[in-house]
């Protein structure tokens, strides 16, 4: 069944799409009582962050948007020492959507709602003018487990842990686009179990955050700016599958400007560097983590090439190529 | 065998005159900078980004046209991602698709046939720019258009050839002591094309693949002739370049296409240094003359000192003050294989 | 611009080719060169410009081999 | 400026515009960090909510789409006896849209956000292909001040005050597109201040709900469906503008139907009708608020008309007009 | 003089035989429900809904035909908001839009000069629904389609004819007592038309205005007249109403049209029941003749019988069953005005 | 559909005239009609179908009134 414009009108058809899609899979008690808002049960500190998926397209190898959707947020929560709990979600829906494509992303999304032990609390529907693309907020709220996490807190002599492979989202995106014929998935994946093996086993984590939209080069910059440090990477300590290596040379694509949306950095003290290691490869998540760097003084991104060499990392200008998450 | 470690040992310790080497291609320039080929070798050896990368020497008028095109009802531009932030004398193709412009970012030339197969009412241009390398894929594009007759795709050409840029330098700057050819123009036009110039102006011409252990062989080989004041051509990507080049893609090449006098953006007109659709095909062609160049340099900019050697990116008093790569006040800041633009990336490294 | 990657030709449609690059299977243009099943074409922009004769390997090997030799004559002409 | 692609591609663009225009807007501590999730100071149970604006036009007689945005979270909020708090806001640009709409975009959000005193703490920014719309996603939290309100708590003999005049913000909109000239100016607001009067003044409020998309028609359904009653209302005692009545009938629209932004039922017990509807009344926001009927046994939504006559009042099907919130 | 307290009181208390009085017109329908005039009446008191709802008795066929517009490349359809959501034989315009067909709701006939001007690459179709009272609106937009030489907007006509469908049902439903003959349509027409009929059939004809008292003032005068078995023509809408009607307008639409025979949805072919243009004008029509009305009812809907009052709607097995506003068996639970949907909406009520 | 509304002309310009409905202006064609500046107009799909000759609640009245008379001969008839 097509979606069209009077879905959105929040009369009987709004209300039936809420019923028959959202209410069934998201399906909890603070959801279902359709209250103007959730009252949520929740104790300590609490992290806040928000996102929005506008993923082309909404489908490919590894989930979908839905699934970017939950992940995205849960990250995000728990890149700041916070256990995620719960999360709204609201839906932009261009006239032209299946209702069938809905219910398969709220389907994806109840799924990966579970795993990532948080709920669906509260939510919205809007329809617009379109060709049929479906767009998603996610707002997440979490407890703070540990205090004191941030991108500003980077010390000299700190090390950078990567959580695994760089740039399976983005080529599993666009391999898709493109019509390239290989067997990358996206790693989107809720990343909370890693951060939480991490925090249980007293590893000092200065600084978390996951590796989306722009890549770690992005995220490195951010991590310069935010401790006025300098970031020392080490190429050949970068993970990288052949395949991703193959398909970034047929477009000519960067790994360090692409996206995942399952994968994290973490700075830690340089003692606890080989443990926190360990701990990520012992993860499902983490079985490829890697050291790839440390914090100096200075400022910007630098690393030592393949060769040898040395070079600046800085952030992306413009946009390569159509936007992937 | 000697290896990479005694190469770059070597190149590092030189402490001589200064060397001004000018890699030709844009993904020469751009495989420098990844590799960090500049921290290996010694500040006496100078790399010097030439005139190959494309987007960087197409003129703002042919942007002008693709954007006036995309603008047109019906109508859509084709084109490779790199030209999409170019600016022509008002806007990019970028902007042109945020003010209701049509413009599709393909991969391939050979797209846009399925593409205009498909949605017969609107009017496909491509934007074929490019040097040798891409020409004889044009040629097989404007092949397969006339084969399928299809109507709604024709191509805005801004093709440039080697040779004739390369022998405008020799003539014209000569502070470049040698060139590295670059290696995929060389696959389909082959290395002879640079033994006369070599001679001629008693420069060394290395062809070189795209690793950073080809350039840096490549550098080393330069360094040696030099040492012994030689001037050779010399092929050392072997495995795709051969002395004649792809008499297959040659012969696309002068079935459709005919040498014309051409701007260069930074430049200027350089004689026979373009290529263009035969009059026979001009059916197939969305208007690429252009009676005149309304080129002038943006104000300030060193565009033409750089892309010749002159000077450095840094040299440039606009460089990384009035122009970054989100204002760019030439070209070469914007391009991803633009001189500037990589320079101003890697500022910073010490 | 001229960005071009080798890949090996696993199938063969008319002037179309199924290359692959390290695991990526894509579909090429093959009119600019005479090729086969098993070898190794340069893709640029859809096409393959060109048969390889020497996998990367080998020719930096032998980039090195050259070197070494020229290094050797030129020292042996400094004597 | 025109918004261009680029700004969503998560590097140096996208990092200006955040910086140009949100940051220097919602300014305050806890964005300004850039973590990836904000940290909150809050306390005791919490009230949660999301909606997403896609309002055209996006800007009108009273408002615009960011006020839309800050009011229509605060106030769902509110409905739940909350204390509005902190906001976070995903803004969906469609390439094509001026950097300066947005700016002013933004700068209302920051007016009404200080005027509802709540802090916007979590943003995300993407840009997607269009014709230069804005649709902007806002959730909530919010520390409850009175626990228990719930739209399944009214009962028999409940008496039903609404704030004020209806349809203002929906023929505000429907004025602007279709070319009809009034005084008729939306009547968006955050409405936290007459909850707190309420409360302040122990009115036991057993449910209240803001009148939004869907119309007051809307609300009273769910009110009927969610607390099992009949709900019943006096067509005389319902407040409409004569300047809202004349645009209704040039149009053949019912203000039963019509949104607002800044209009709220409360559901309390009969001995405090009075007084309730007087504190409101006192309330600058509900200078016209009045007593529009009663919640008795049974089902469904019945009215008395001007005439004496009886109708019911069901939910509105499909869409009557283009989307106006 | 007699209070609306007295005429409802009386009118509420009655208990003889039961009354059949059709509102032919659909805003009487749609003010009727509004009003709750049936919970001031006696259930002996019945008023039906007659064929005055044009989106009721559209057929089927013209709103495919409006579908497959809207669905062609570069074309679009301008309408009503009320003939959105009627189904075709396939989709409605809703639907169409939600598949890519382009549909823009205006308020008025003359909005579609503007935009056609404005976008001279689409061709717009009107589509031309309504009675007597639109239709010399439809006149004026011809007329400056003619002086504005626009050559992007045609009108599809589906103009329907009161008198001949009140002649229909006066010949073949012997069950209606009397008629509240539609207020605007009368405006144009004059109430002269209506006093041939009730003479002929000895049925009253009572013209009414909107409002609630109209309405009451209505079904008494007409409760009057048949106790005292009168049956007359009465306008009680005389600030609007004339004996003769709106002659400029009456000029404007022999002018443009001329009667044709018409299938309304519902009841069949009626003789000369609706207005289509001269052929002088074909030239900005979009296709109005359709040869033949491919309309089965669809299965169970028992529209017609209450469309001519045989039955109310709620006596229909598919009410709030299988049909309801969101799944619409027959166009009478879709259209806002339609008998069926506004039962359907005041359900519950005891 | 034939919703029509009354308002009052508040200026005239060509073939089209400003009417006001409650405090609301909108642009009404008036070809239809002879109709000047102070009429009442009756309003449908933005053109002028009518120019009232008496307001609503005066139409009100008077068909109060003319109901009484009925009534009246009616039940001196009956007499
Ligand atoms: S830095 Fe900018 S202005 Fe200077 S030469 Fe380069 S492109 Fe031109
Ligand atoms: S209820 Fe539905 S099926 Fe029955 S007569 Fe009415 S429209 Fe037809
Ligand atoms: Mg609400
Ligand atoms: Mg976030
Ligand atoms: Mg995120
Ligand atoms: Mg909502
Ligand atoms: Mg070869
Ligand atoms: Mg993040
Ligand atoms: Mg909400
Ligand atoms: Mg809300
Ligand atoms: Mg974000
Ligand atoms: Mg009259």
């Amino acid at each position: 069944m097509k979606i069209d414009i009077s879905y959105g009108s929040g009369g009987k058809q709004t209300s039936n799409l809420i019923n028959d899609i959202f209410l069934k899979n998201f399906d909890n008690e603070v959801l279902n009582r359709l209250e103007d808002a959730a009252v949520l049960d929740i104790k300590g500190r609490i992290a806040y962050t928000t996102d929005s998926f506008v993923v082309t397209p909404m489908f490919f190898k590894g989930g979908n948007i839905g699934k970017l959707a939950i992940c995205g947020t849960v990250n995000d929560l728990s890149m700041m020492g916070a256990e995620p709990r719960y999360l709204t979600a609201g839906f932009i829906i261009e006239a032209g959507a299946d209702s069938e494509v809905i219910e398969q992303i709220a389907h994806t999304m109840k799924i990966a709602a579970e795993e990532a032990g948080v709920k669906i609390v509260a939510g919205d529907t809007k329809v617009i003018e379109g060709n049929g693309n479906v767009y998603i907020n996610t707002s997440g709220v979490g407890e703070i487990l540990k205090e004191g996490i941030s991108i500003q807190n980077c010390r000299e002599q700190d090390v950078i842990l990567l959580s695994g492979n760089l740039g399976e989202h983005h080529a599993a995106i666009m391999s898709e686009r493109m019509g390239i014929e290989n067997n990358i998935a996206s790693d989107c994946a809720p990343l909370f179990s890693i951060v939480s093996d991490l925090l249980e086993n007293k590893i000092n984590i200065r600084c978390m955050r996951d590796v989306t939209r722009g890549g770690l080069a992005t995220v490195l910059n951010e991590v310069s700016e935010s401790s006025k440090c300098r970031v020392e990477i080490e190429e050949p300590s970068l993970p990288v599958s052949d395949e991703v290596k193959g398909f970034c040379n047929i477009l000519g694509l960067d790994p360090l400007y692409m996206a995942n949306e399952g994968k994290m950095i973490a700075v830690v003290p340089p003692e606890q560097a080989e443990k926190a290691l360990e701990i990520m490869r012992n993860n499902h998540y983490g079985a490829n983590a890697a050291i790839i760097g440390r914090i100096t003084k200075g400022t910007g991104v630098s690393m030592t090439t393949v060769l040898g060499g040395n070079r600046m990392v800085d952030i992306l200008y413009g946009e390569g190529l159509p936007r992937i998450c | 065998m000697i290896t990479l470690q005694q190469i770059t040992r070597e190149l590092k310790e030189y402490d001589g005159r200064e060397i001004k080497i000018m890699e030709v291609c844009g993904t020469h320039t751009s495989s420098i900078f990844k590799n960090g080929i500049r921290s290996l070798i010694s500040p006496k050896i100078k790399l010097i980004s030439g005139p190959g990368c494309p987007v960087c020497v197409t003129p703002s008028v042919y942007v002008d046209k693709l954007v006036d095109i995309s603008l047109k009802e019906n109508h859509c531009v084709l084109t490779f991602g790199d030209m999409m932030k170019v600016k022509g004398n008002e806007h990019s193709l970028t902007e042109a698709a945020a003010i209701g412009g049509k413009v599709k970012v393909v991969y391939s030339p050979l797209d846009a046939v399925k593409i205009a197969t498909e949605d017969a009412n609107t009017q496909y241009v491509f934007a074929a720019v490019g040097f040798e390398t891409t020409t004889p894929i044009y040629g097989i594009l404007i092949d397969e258009i006339i084969k399928k007759q299809i109507s709604n795709l024709k191509i805005l050409t801004s093709l440039k050839t080697i040779t004739p840029a390369l022998t405008y330098i020799c003539e014209n700057e000569k502070n470049i002591d040698a060139f590295i050819a670059p290696g995929h123009v060389s696959v389909i036009i082959g290395c002879d094309a640079y033994k006369e110039l070599a001679e001629k102006y008693h420069k060394p011409f290395v062809v070189a693949g795209f690793e950073g252990e080809h350039i840096l062989a490549a550098v080393y080989e330069i360094f040696l002739q030099l040492k012994e004041n030689k001037a050779c051509m010399k092929n050392m990507y072997i495995s795709a370049v051969s002395d004649k080049g792809n008499m297959q893609a040659l012969s696309v090449i002068n079935q459709y296409f005919e040498p014309k006098d051409d701007f260069w953006r930074g430049i200027g007109v350089i004689e026979k240094s373009s290529l263009r659709l035969k009059p026979e095909y001009f059916q197939y062609d969305a208007g690429s003359d252009f009676d005149e160049y309304k080129e002038s340099p943006p104000k300030g900019c060193k565009c033409k000192e750089v892309i010749l050697g002159r000077i450095s990116p840094a040299e440039c008093p606009l460089f990384a003050k009035q122009c970054t790569p989100l204002s760019a006040v030439g070209p070469c800041m914007v391009s991803a294989e633009g001189a500037c633009g990589i320079w101003y990336k890697n500022r910073g490294r010490e | 611009m001229c960005v071009a990657v080798p890949g090996k030709i696993v199938e063969i449609n008319g002037s179309t080719a199924k290359v692959d690059v390290m695991n990526n299977t894509c579909d090429v243009n093959i009119k600019l060169v005479q090729a086969k099943i098993g070898d190794y074409v340069l893709i640029h922009a859809g096409c393959a410009i060109d048969v390889l004769s020497k996998d990367s390997a080998e020719e930096i090997l032998w980039m090195f081999k050259e070197l070494e030799e020229e290094v050797h004559d030129n020292s042996s002409a400094d004597h």
